[in-house]
């Protein structure tokens, strides 16, 4: 048989099934933003391993030089460079708590045991306790990207 | 040329008879059969797994059960039209087989002691049906279709459509098949065949019965030249649910649920002082549909339909959320009840067709090499009126017994070859008959015809006018010019395997309806209000109906009666 | 009467380069299901549709398709449910579209095949010449009896988002019939499984995003059998080795039978 | 390696991460305020401090570890070639090397560098 919408007839989503997480459940959320800011601070570290190498004058630098790291200040210490920040403790934040969860629940600790069901079906792996545990990562994300807006842009700490 | 391919065993039908019997031929044959199943729907899909209350057979003879009180209830149950010595075969057979799987993963349910637990079913006389909550067929296929995936020999083909069986020289030697997903058009040879192709209930269209239990392998069978037997003889259970038709179980009834009309009252009493809303199915449903008649049911505005209640509250809430929890969720879901809260609304519906392909005792049709099992069998065990539990039950014995008996005779046979021409024709009757043929008639709308009248003259009660009518209709609507197809596209047409499923309809209904005209006597399910009586004398006889030009030919046998004499029915 | 409209997603391959939606109007009544709106639209206005479906009680797990954007069984969808919105039918995603509505579930069923979905025992005499059945407590089934509801639908694998991209991960389906199999007390083939669950593509692929418990049918819950499954691979240990199943029942001494 | 144990790295190194991030953090911030955190003199004397080099060191390697090994894990979902799949676990392995070397070098020059102007 020849197709003629043959790449059509796959019907794979694709990345884009991968990380769309639409018409699903708050677990589903999760699980995309888990990977998103997974990857997002990856790369945020990346560039952060080359402005610390300017502490030591930068990938040519040989030692501790204060000119190559107020360099780099002057180029990250102003509202755009802080709001990078802020997000990134906003991120990285909740995929650490959310980690946690993901941990707890991976290794079965935080799950419900089987035991006889009952119509109308809820499922026990996507009961209160990860709902309410996605929702402190949530929370926990933004209390850690307040306080650090705070610190950057209100001087506290 | 027909595309072409072989194996030593094909099984048509992955029900649990057309599985139990692959299963047992490649047990058999310890991996040296080549054995396909194939299957109009994916394998799993297979109608077996809407069978919910439980499966028959003696576990507890130090409660007081027997293989003997088995068979008598089997065949007082059958109005005595059960051959007697394949009931006692069937009996014997079965405790193994519970076992059986049992070992291969089935979640039957327990005793507190951890021992396979058993609930009572309708015309027994101990509790002895075996269940898995309320979904025995499901669990059944299940565990079958796993196990099967355990041997290397067994190949399935899924969704391919038998239209024909090819036969010559007497011989049974393959059948030709649509694959659905191409279109194409093939002939596939074995040596041994087994028609498992499950009941014809959707002759009905207020069944219980899933979509695909269109008579096309009684069709091929009957068309191929095999008599079909005992046909007219059609269950109708006690409670389908308003409007689906959707099965509620006997077992419900089995664990405590009542049935009440309009007033509140609980009419068994009635019609079945001792046995009450456990007589067997063919008393119930008459019941049932007499009360309606004497205008104690009720009426759904909706549907139309009158109904009678089925209280479920004797039973309790937890034993209803524990043992019917599939009862209690199709309740909520179809029809937004839930009977722990309230009764529910349900009518007698077309359940079980109790004839089939003629066989003898090991399953053997007429036809050298081609065996039968399952609902599309008439072995017959189940005479004039099926007991509940006791039909899964058949398909695993009979699946058991065609499959070890085809591998046998496979196992010594060269391999099957056939004339060019037969397929051609069939393909010719297909293609060109029905893909490119034309016709102004909805092939839908001539289905829906015929299901109107075999509700209206076919169904509990009958009438010889009424019958001669329902013949008439049909032959009228055999005429029609339905034979064609809309859908253009030889992928997955489910237009023409529609057309040609309306054309067996057409034809197995003409055996029923011709089988029940002639038949006058009410026996079990089969109940002629000009008629009344059982007639022993003259019709103690199975009916066998062979394809004629014009319609069907009919002929009688005789019934094995071994132990139990005929004897006047009482529960 | 009062009527809606049915979207149904059409796409022969042999024909048309890409799915177009086709819109039906159908007569609503009362407890009509997807299916039924799917069948009215086939039998008697457009008979090219095509789909699948046979029990129409959520048995047999044929009519698994994307309805308004969720992976649901038609028979068991009421068009009421879906709040009066026009209803969409497409196929399941991630599977192969054979034509409409119908997908290839080929693969799916093949994975299940690959992890073995049957009791392995040692004593090969009595599993297949049984002379009793195997003991087992009610509290000892209950521990798998919720994955035994599985029909097969791939409602559950087609919303996996692992599936979406990862052609070697068994899905949600396979795995939960592998935990189901792990822990049904008559079956000893632990080490094996396991030993199959722990590759690459295995049950590590699996992120917990919960879409699969969340679109089932059944209530099988696969994402908690997934989970569970993990810490057995983990640390390698079957909760049963080769001996160590449950035992045949035996009538007591003195008994009859 | 078994895929089980590169699972166990990347939850052993999530929660250690947790603990080093967090520390992290906190240091940056919230025990000294952010302008002096990030003054010369106060990252040379972090670095100067044994301890607190170890762990600016364990903190490389431990969330560099953890997070390819988590974008090994994307990638191998992303496509499975034989291929693919192989070059994906070798780029994993070098990439950790890279960029732990890279880090490295910043905290042994910022430990015994010569400090300039
Ligand atoms: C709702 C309901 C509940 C029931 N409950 C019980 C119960 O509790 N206990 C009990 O004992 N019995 C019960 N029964 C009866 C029992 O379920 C059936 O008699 C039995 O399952 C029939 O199984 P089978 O293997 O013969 O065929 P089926 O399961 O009907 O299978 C037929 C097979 O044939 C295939 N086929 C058909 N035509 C073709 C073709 N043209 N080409 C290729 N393949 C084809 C189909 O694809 C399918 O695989 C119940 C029946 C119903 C309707
Ligand atoms: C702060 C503490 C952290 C915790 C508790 C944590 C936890 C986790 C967990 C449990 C996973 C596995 C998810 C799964 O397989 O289901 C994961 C994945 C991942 N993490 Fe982290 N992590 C942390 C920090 C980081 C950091 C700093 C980075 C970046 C370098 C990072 C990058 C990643 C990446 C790329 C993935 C892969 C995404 C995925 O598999 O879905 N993580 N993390
Ligand atoms: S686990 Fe649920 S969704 Fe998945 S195939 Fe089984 S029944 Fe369908
Ligand atoms: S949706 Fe997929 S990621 Fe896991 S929890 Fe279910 S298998
Ligand atoms: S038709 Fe069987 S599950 Fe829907």
């Amino acid at each position: 048989m020849s197709l003629v919408g043959e790449e059509r007839a796959k019907n794979k989503r694709g990345i884009w099934g991968w990380l769309n997480p639409y018409h699903y459940n708050l677990e589903r959320w999760a699980y995309t933003f888990q990977r998103v800011t997974g990857v997002a601070v990856l790369l945020y570290l990346l560039g952060h391993l080359g402005d610390t190498s300017f502490f030591v004058g930068g990938p040519t630098g040989t030692g501790p030089s204060s000119s190559s790291w107020s360099f780099i200040g002057s180029i990250f210490e102003n509202s755009f460079g802080h709001l990078i920040l802020v997000l990134v403790v906003l991120v990285l934040t909740f995929h650490g708590v959310n980690g946690i969860r993901l941990i707890l629940s991976e290794f079965g600790l935080i799950m419900k045991k089987p035991s006889g069901i009952e119509y109308p079906y809820r499922p026990k792996s996507l009961g209160s306790v990860q709902k309410s545990l996605v929702w402190v990562a949530i929370a926990a994300a933004v209390v850690a990207a307040l306080w650090t807006y705070l610190v950057l842009f209100e001087g506290m700490g | 040329m027909v595309e072409t391919s072989r194996h030593d065993i094909l099984i048509v039908g992955s029900g649990i008879a057309g599985l139990r019997a692959a299963i047992e031929a490649a047990r058999i044959s310890n991996g040296k059969l080549d054995i396909a199943v194939i299957t109009k729907v994916q394998a799993m899909r297979a109608h077996s797994v809407s069978a919910e209350g439980g499966t028959a057979a003696v576990l507890y003879p130090e409660l007081g059960d027997s293989l003997e009180s088995h068979m008598f209830d089997t065949v007082k149950g059958s109005d005595y039209l059960a051959d007697q010595d394949a009931v006692e075969r069937f009996v014997k057979e079965m405790p193994g087989e519970i076992y059986q799987l049992e070992h291969w993963g089935l979640p039957w349910s327990r005793r507190e002691d951890g021992r396979i637990a058993q609930r009572n079913f309708g015309g027994y006389t101990y509790p002895r049906a075996t269940y898995a909550e309320d979904k025995v067929g499901f669990f059944e296929m299940q565990t079958l279709y796993d196990t099967a995936t355990k041997y290397g020999n067994i190949s399935f083909y899924q969704e391919w459509f038998v239209t024909s069986i090819l036969a010559d020289g007497g011989e049974f030697k393959g059948v030709t098949a649509i694959e659905r997903k191409s279109g194409n058009f093939s002939q596939i040879l074995a040596k041994a065949g087994i028609i498992a192709t499950g009941g014809s209930g959707r002759l009905y269209s207020f069944a219980t019965y899933a979509y695909s239990s269109t008579p096309d392998g009684m069709a091929a069978a009957y068309r191929a030249g095999i008599p079909l037997k005992d046909m007219e003889f059609i269950q109708f259970h006690p409670s389908g649910l308003i409007p689906s038709g959707i099965l509620i179980t006997e077992a419900v009834r089995g664990e405590g649920g009542v049935l009440v009309n309009k007033d509140g009252e609980r009419f068994m009493k009635k019609y079945a002082p001792n046995k009450l809303d456990l007589a067997s199915r063919d008393v119930v449903s008459r019941a049932m549909m007499t009360e309606i008649e004497e205008g104690r049911g009720m009426k759904d505005d909706a549907s139309g339909l009158d109904y009678l209640n089925l209280d479920l509250s004797p039973i309790g809430g937890q034993k209803i959320k524990e043992r019917l929890s599939q009862i209690r969720e199709i309740a909520i879901k179809f029809r937004g009840i839930d009977p722990v809260e309230a009764p529910l609304p349900v009518r007698p519906v077309c359940h079980y067709v109790m004839g089939g392909i003629d066989t003898d005792i090991d399953g053997a049709t007429k036809l050298k090499g081609l065996w039968a099992a399952g609902e599309a069998a008439c072995v017959s065990i189940n005479g004039a009126n099926r007991l509940g539990a006791n039909s899964t039950a058949e398909c695993l014995v009979w699946g058991k017994i065609t499959g070890g008996e085809a591998a046998k005779y496979a196992a010594a046979r060269p391999q099957a070859s056939v004339p060019g021409e037969l397929s051609a024709l069939e393909e010719k009757r297909i293609f060109d008959g029905i893909f490119h043929g034309k016709g102004g008639t909805n092939p839908y709308e001539v289905r829906d015809a015929l299901q109107k009248e075999m509700a209206k003259d076919a169904f509990v009660f009958r009438t010889g006018d009424g019958l001669s009518q329902a013949l008439r209709t049909i032959r009228e609507l055999k005429q029609k010019d339905f034979l064609h197809c809309e859908d253009k596209s030889r992928v997955y047409n489910t237009n023409l395997s529609d057309v040609l499923e309306v054309e067996g309809m057409l034809a197995v209904a003409e055996v029923v309806v011709a089988g029940a005209l002639a038949r006058t006597e009410s026996r079990g399910a089969h109940f002629r209000r000009d008629y009344p009586g059982r007639d022993d004398k003259n019709w103690l006889k199975h009916t066998l109906a062979y394809a004629g030009p014009d319609g069907p030919r009919l002929d009688y046998s005789t019934v094995a009666i071994t132990k139990y004499q005929p004897a006047e029915r009482h529960y | 009467m009062s009527e809606f409209k049915l979207a149904v997603q059409r796409f022969d391959p042999l024909t048309d380069a890409k799915p177009r939606l086709a819109e039906y109007t159908v007569p609503m009544r009362e407890g009509m299901t997807v299916l039924d709106a799917l069948l009215y639209a086939r039998d008697y206005l457009d008979h090219s549709i095509a789909l699948r479906f046979s029990c129409r009680q959520a048995s047999c797990g044929s009519c698994g398709m994307k309805i308004n954007g969720r992976p649901r069984l038609a028979c068991y969808t009421q068009v009421e449910e879906l709040g009066g919105e026009k209803v969409v039918a497409q196929p399941l995603d991630n599977f192969a579209i054979v034509k409409d509505l119908v997908t290839d579930l080929e693969s799916f069923f093949t994975k299940h095949k690959q992890l073995m979905p049957y009791v392995l025992r040692s004593d090969a005499q009595e599993l297949d010449h049984p002379t009793a059945e195997y003991l087992m407590k009610p509290e000892e089934l209950k521990k798998v009896l919720q994955f035994t509801y599985c029909i097969k639908c791939g409602l559950c694998t087609s919303a996996c988002p692992t599936v979406a991209m990862d052609v070697k991960f068994p899905g949600p389906q396979a795995m939960a019939q592998a935990y189901r199999y792990l822990m049904d007390e008559r079956d000893e083939g632990g080490e094996k499984r396991l030993e199959a669950l722990d590759t690459a593509h295995g049950v590590w692929r699996c992120h917990f995003a919960g879409s699969c418990s969340f679109v089932c049918p059944k209530g099988v819950d696969p994402a908690l059998g997934i989970q569970l499954l993990r810490r057995h691979v983990l640390s390698g240990k079957a909760p049963r080795k080769q001996g160590e199943g449950a035992k045949v029942w035996s009538a007591p001494a003195g008994s009859t039978k | 390696m078994k895929e089980s144990r590169l699972m166990l790295i990347q939850y052993a190194t999530a929660v250690l991460a947790l603990a080093l991030v967090a520390a992290h953090l906190i240091m940056q911030g919230v025990i000294l305020p952010y302008d002096t955190a990030i003054s010369f003199n106060n990252i040379l004397s972090i670095y100067q401090n044994w301890i607190y080099a170890g762990f600016l060191e364990a903190l490389l390697v431990v969330v560099l570890v953890h997070g390819f090994n988590g974008l090994r894990i994307i990638l191998h979902e992303w496509r499975q070639t034989a291929p693919w799949s192989r070059w994906v676990d070798l780029g994993t392995v070098a990439a950790v090397a890279v960029a732990v070397g890279y880090g490295t070098r910043t905290v042994i020059l910022a430990v015994f560098g010569g400090v300039s102007g």
